[in-house]
């Protein structure tokens, strides 16, 4: 997905002095990221793992060219941070900071927008497009250049579900892991055009979850105006009603967001369901093969 | 999730302009007489039972009181219930107001278009769900500017308020409106709003305050959610924990691999009782406290699903041992165990050395915890 | 400017029942415009010269598929008469109403901007299109259809100017009454692209004023990106520094914003520049003449 | 415009919690002997004129005083002055600080980016004209959503501050920022900033209003611009107005044609005194007061060119020959009318019938005042 990581992507790492930062700026380099530049205020001056770090991401851009952030700063200082991205002109971020407030997601959400920045996250595993480059925290071992795309709400089952695909000997064009909070910065059908558009992608694995409505929606638009396979799976369908299972979005309530009717949403809309996560890789290279029989 | 007990609801609404009945809180039947000889609470007055669930009408938890001694009465009868599970330990003694009208008012977020909505009903005083879709208006409400004078009048029209009601309505929705805004609340909820005379009061309140924005709030710490002892250690270890009625134990990371792991257990006839969300952690102190909390929650079996990537294999390879030594013989479980991911090999290499295995597959590992369990139940 | 006015402009007019709104809505209507809505909370299901009334433009825009606003609301609820034009989806809206404070043009402008509404104003005469449709009180005796666009910053000197181009026998395609307040919906660059795409404007007349920097910040989009002739006034060149002409706009500071520094830049840029308004219309004449010669 | 003086603007910053100089406000040299000898201002003290003329400094304005004795000499002394053209009514005592740096800060509207500014440097104490703009840093606002930390960040970069004062920077642009948005601010500025120990003192308070904020801020009411007299009552009563020098009154409606007017009149050797912008009205009463106002300037011509739109040619023909029948014959003064635009027919005919003859060529009617003027200076 070019349009979003391409050769031209330089990595500026928001945080990148805390561990988190630190130890994802060497794997994203490991993926073959340019990871050009940190910031932490105060720690302007300094280097980590060869990265040069500045007080602002003003300076980080205008010495490095960095054109997406990967926010990895403490909750509290979140939105800060990602206006701070959006103020100097970054066009792709990627927070994967947990527990910010939604209220504050609601003003970095719509800030970003009206500036044009896409924010993917918060609470979220990132973006990844292998043999390009990688902006977030998914695994490098799951991963292998490849034709299918993926998107989903969750963290680690994503992992899961790509590595099943690599496993299967297939590979993906582009892993979006979109975060199960109440407020995201994009959702699946805010990446499903992306994949559409996409000449590198044949297939989607939409992977949801329980609670909200963004499967029902992303269905609507597969329906409508998506051309190309999709293979879905929701997580959660013997979640018991009003249990919290640890994302604020993963609640139950009025009857809507339930497992039954994101499924049947899906199928109405073309999709093939798997029913458990292994599932996914057969489904995916029936669908592929049958593609290339065509 | 903060839910407030109205009381407490009432408390944020008063710190916002919006009208409330005269009243107070007891803890004891005594306490309630007293509150009404005092002239705290005019006569007549309404007792109402502080729960977090809803129907308490119907269910015995608000009574009516023309003295102090039905006052006092009441509070005993009410305080003395077990109401859908939950020990009344609070009454909440208001005035009872001639009201004309019952509506409903509702600010929440809407997740789709990532904006609050403000939700008026007309016909307020029933819960809103039993409502027709025709008879709620919706209006999405943009952070910048804020709640607009045409929102609020779209809001008079659909509630069919003109007047005085009207005006009121409007310091109520300004207040609601920044109630919802500097509380970092996830819902402020009035139902029913009451129709008084020439304005508007609020008879009941539901404030629900988003857990993620407690660094703002410290004075909310000390209320708490309806967890289980369990869940309220969990909660304070940060480790994401929730309690069924099944007999296996599950520990994955994240939410849905968590769910996905259920899942599968259901499938081959598991019955999960327990889930430990590790979340992401690199340190394995807290994922030995995570087992050594599973181990006191007494599942049949326990299947360990771990995919890793901030949560490294080895960590909870190391955590995982650690605790194993520390359980009782008494309280031991059958384990089954999978890891995947970020330092895999190092992981089952750790596990190795302890005598456990770890299998790749989660249909078969998921089998074999539902297998466990069964065994140990026979 | 059939982008902005055309045959498909519908026009809706809050603030009609006061004096001003009711005036030019008779007004708009005798040049032609269809005035289909006005708007006045607690006026609804009345009427006002034959146009009916509404409590909502949300109703009105649904009622009669109004695309166009015109605000005469007093000051103090103008910000929110604007938001909710707004809200209704509406694409064009001329705030004629004097005296909003900057801080709430401010909100509105930002807001218009994010959520795809074109401000004209406030303080302002508005726009008007001879043989299509006219938003806002310019004198419907000025007017002559034509080929000269007009853009001013200024009022009644604006009506003076169109009124000498029709004089002197010339017509306007499209005239913009911008209005002086600090923070405008619509500048000099804004409307500038505007008559460069337009196939019915072959030459601009641009009407400054002293203060601010609109003037300087026209002539540099005029010397880069603008190809047709334009003739330019700028008023004040003999007020005294720091003497307020009536606009908050008008005030002379620090040396930027000069008659002087204006006249300069416009020149550099490449316009004709006109000492007096009388000047103007044989400056069109000359230039139009040419134009039909070459 | 509302400007306020130093005290009124350190009055604005207190409710906004910027550090300030502990002093008070004296009206009198025993009030300010008072006030020093009631520990009301600490010693040493400065005594500084409230005027809102700058280079208060260098005039003499701004005293020092180290006994109760000196602080009421340095008063009296200030009190008798003219500063600038302005009496002063006023002296602000303050107790003298040991500073460390000055800075500058403020914050007015960029009105090309349509948004405030924040501008700093580290250059205080000095006009800031006179700063070099590479020592000047500039940061636009957005309003939403609002002062953000990382500007703040870059603030106290730019003024080379850490520690302790960067922190006390932090409060400061709070309540700046704060104070620009809630108080209707066209400018707050502070001038200097004082570094003193750790934190920071503003020195100096520079706040104006915005006048179409008027009707949010009451408060504000009293407080006036320096304008003349008749500038007042021109003010009350809604008609702009501007006394300058010359001899020809102008009487146009708008500003641009007001101010097109003055220049095709100086154009042809006038010279214009005094400008009467009657904006837009249909009230004829409103033209014959605005034309009894220019009056009392007394001109020695006056050119009235209207071009009516809002204002109809008719409305101000006859407010004005409703007006000529009130001015005194000694006080009137030669009329030169030119009036187009709409409802020009009936305008130009309730003139004629007074016997005042309309012209419609600007550039002629223009030439008939200057020479008009000339006639009656002669």
């Amino acid at each position: 997905m070019t349009t979003l990581l391409n050769r031209e992507t330089r990595v500026v790492i928001q945080g990148i002095t805390g561990h988190q930062g630190t130890v994802h700026a060497r794997q994203m380099r490991e993926f073959g990221t340019p990871v050009v530049a940190g910031v932490t205020p105060g720690k302007g001056g300094s280097t980590v793992e060869g990265v040069p770090v500045y007080d602002a991401v003003r300076d980080a851009v205008q010495a490095t060219g960095a054109n997406a952030a990967c926010i990895f700063v403490p909750a509290p200082f979140a939105k800060d941070a990602l206006l701070e991205a959006v103020d100097a002109g970054i066009p792709l971020a990627v927070v994967v900071t947990e527990h910010i407030p939604f209220h504050d997601m609601l003003v970095m959400y719509h800030y970003a927008r009206a500036h044009g920045t896409r924010i993917i996250g918060p609470n979220c595993p990132g973006i990844a497009s292998p043999g390009y480059a990688k902006v977030g925290i998914i695994p490098n071992v799951v991963f292998r250049p490849g034709r299918i795309g993926v998107v989903s709400r969750s963290g680690t089952l994503t992992y899961e579900i790509v590595n099943g695909i690599k496993e299967h000997g297939l590979g993906q064009s582009t892993c979006f892991g979109l975060g199960g909070d109440p407020v995201v910065g994009t959702s699946f059908v805010d990446a499903l055009p992306l994949f559409e558009a996409d000449p590198d992608t044949d297939l989607v694995v939409l992977v949801g979850e329980i609670g909200g409505t963004a499967e029902e929606e992303a269905a609507e638009y597969i329906q409508h105006h998506f051309t190309k396979p999709v293979v879905a799976y929701i997580a959660g369908r013997s979640a018991p009603p009003g249990k919290r299972m640890g994302h604020a979005g993963a609640i139950i309530t009025r009857g809507r967001g339930t497992a039954e009717s994101k499924l049947a949403a899906l199928e109405r809309a073309g999709a093939r369901v798997a029913r458990f996560p292994y599932e996914i890789p057969d489904l995916v290279a029936e669908i592929a093969a049958r593609g290339a029989r065509r | 999730m903060v839910k407030l007990a109205e009381w407490q609801g009432k408390e944020v609404f008063r710190k916002y302009g919006i009208p409330l009945p005269r009243g107070a809180v007891a803890r004891s039947a005594e306490e309630a007489e007293a509150l009404v000889r005092d002239g705290a609470v005019p006569l007549p007055c309404v007792v109402k039972a502080q729960v977090l669930a809803g129907g308490r009408g119907k269910g015995g938890a608000v009574r009516f009181a023309s003295t102090a001694a039905e006052a006092r009465d009441a509070a005993a009868a009410i305080l003395a219930l077990e109401f859908k599970g939950e020990k009344v330990k609070e009454v909440l003694l208001e005035e009872k107001l001639a009201l004309a009208h019952e509506l409903y008012l509702a600010i929440t977020l809407d997740r789709s278009a990532r904006l609050p909505v403000l939700i008026t009903s007309a016909r307020g005083g029933v819960e809103i769900e039993s409502v027709a879709d025709t008879e709620i208006d919706r209006q999405h409400v943009d952070p910048f500017p804020g709640l607009t004078a045409f929102e609020k009048r779209r809001a008079a029209r659909s509630l069919g308020l003109t007047g005085g009601p009207a005006k009121a309505l409007d310091q109520v929705l300004t207040g609601l409106w920044r109630a919802f805004m500097a509380e970092d609340a996830e819902l402020v909820e009035i139902n029913p709003l009451a129709v008084v005379g020439d304005g508007l009061v609020a008879l009941d309140a539901k404030v629900i305050i988003e857990d993620d924005a407690a660094f703002r709030h410290p004075e909310y710490a000390e209320i708490r959610d309806d967890r289980t002892p369990l869940e309220e250690i969990a909660r304070e270890k940060e480790i994401a924990f929730v309690q069924l009625d099944g007999n296996i134990g599950v520990i994955a990371n994240g939410a849905g691999l968590t769910m996905a792991t259920l899942d599968v257990l259901k499938e081959f006839g598991g019955d999960p009782g327990v889930f430990l969300d590790l979340g992401g952690t690199d340190d394995p102190n807290k994922v030995t406290e995570a087992f050594l909390l599973m181990a006191q929650a007494k599942p049949k079996a326990v299947f360990l699903n771990i995919f890793g990537g901030v949560t490294r294999c080895d960590t909870v390879a190391k955590g995982l041992v650690a605790a194993l030594t520390q359980v009782p013989a008494a309280e031991r479980f059958p384990l089954v165990a999978r890891i995947r991911g970020n330092n895999e090999k190092e992981g089952i290499e750790i596990l190795r050395a302890a005598g456990i295995t770890s299998t790749p597959n989660l249909r078969e590992s998921a089998q074999a915890a539902v297998a466990a369990a069964r065994g140990a139940g026979a």
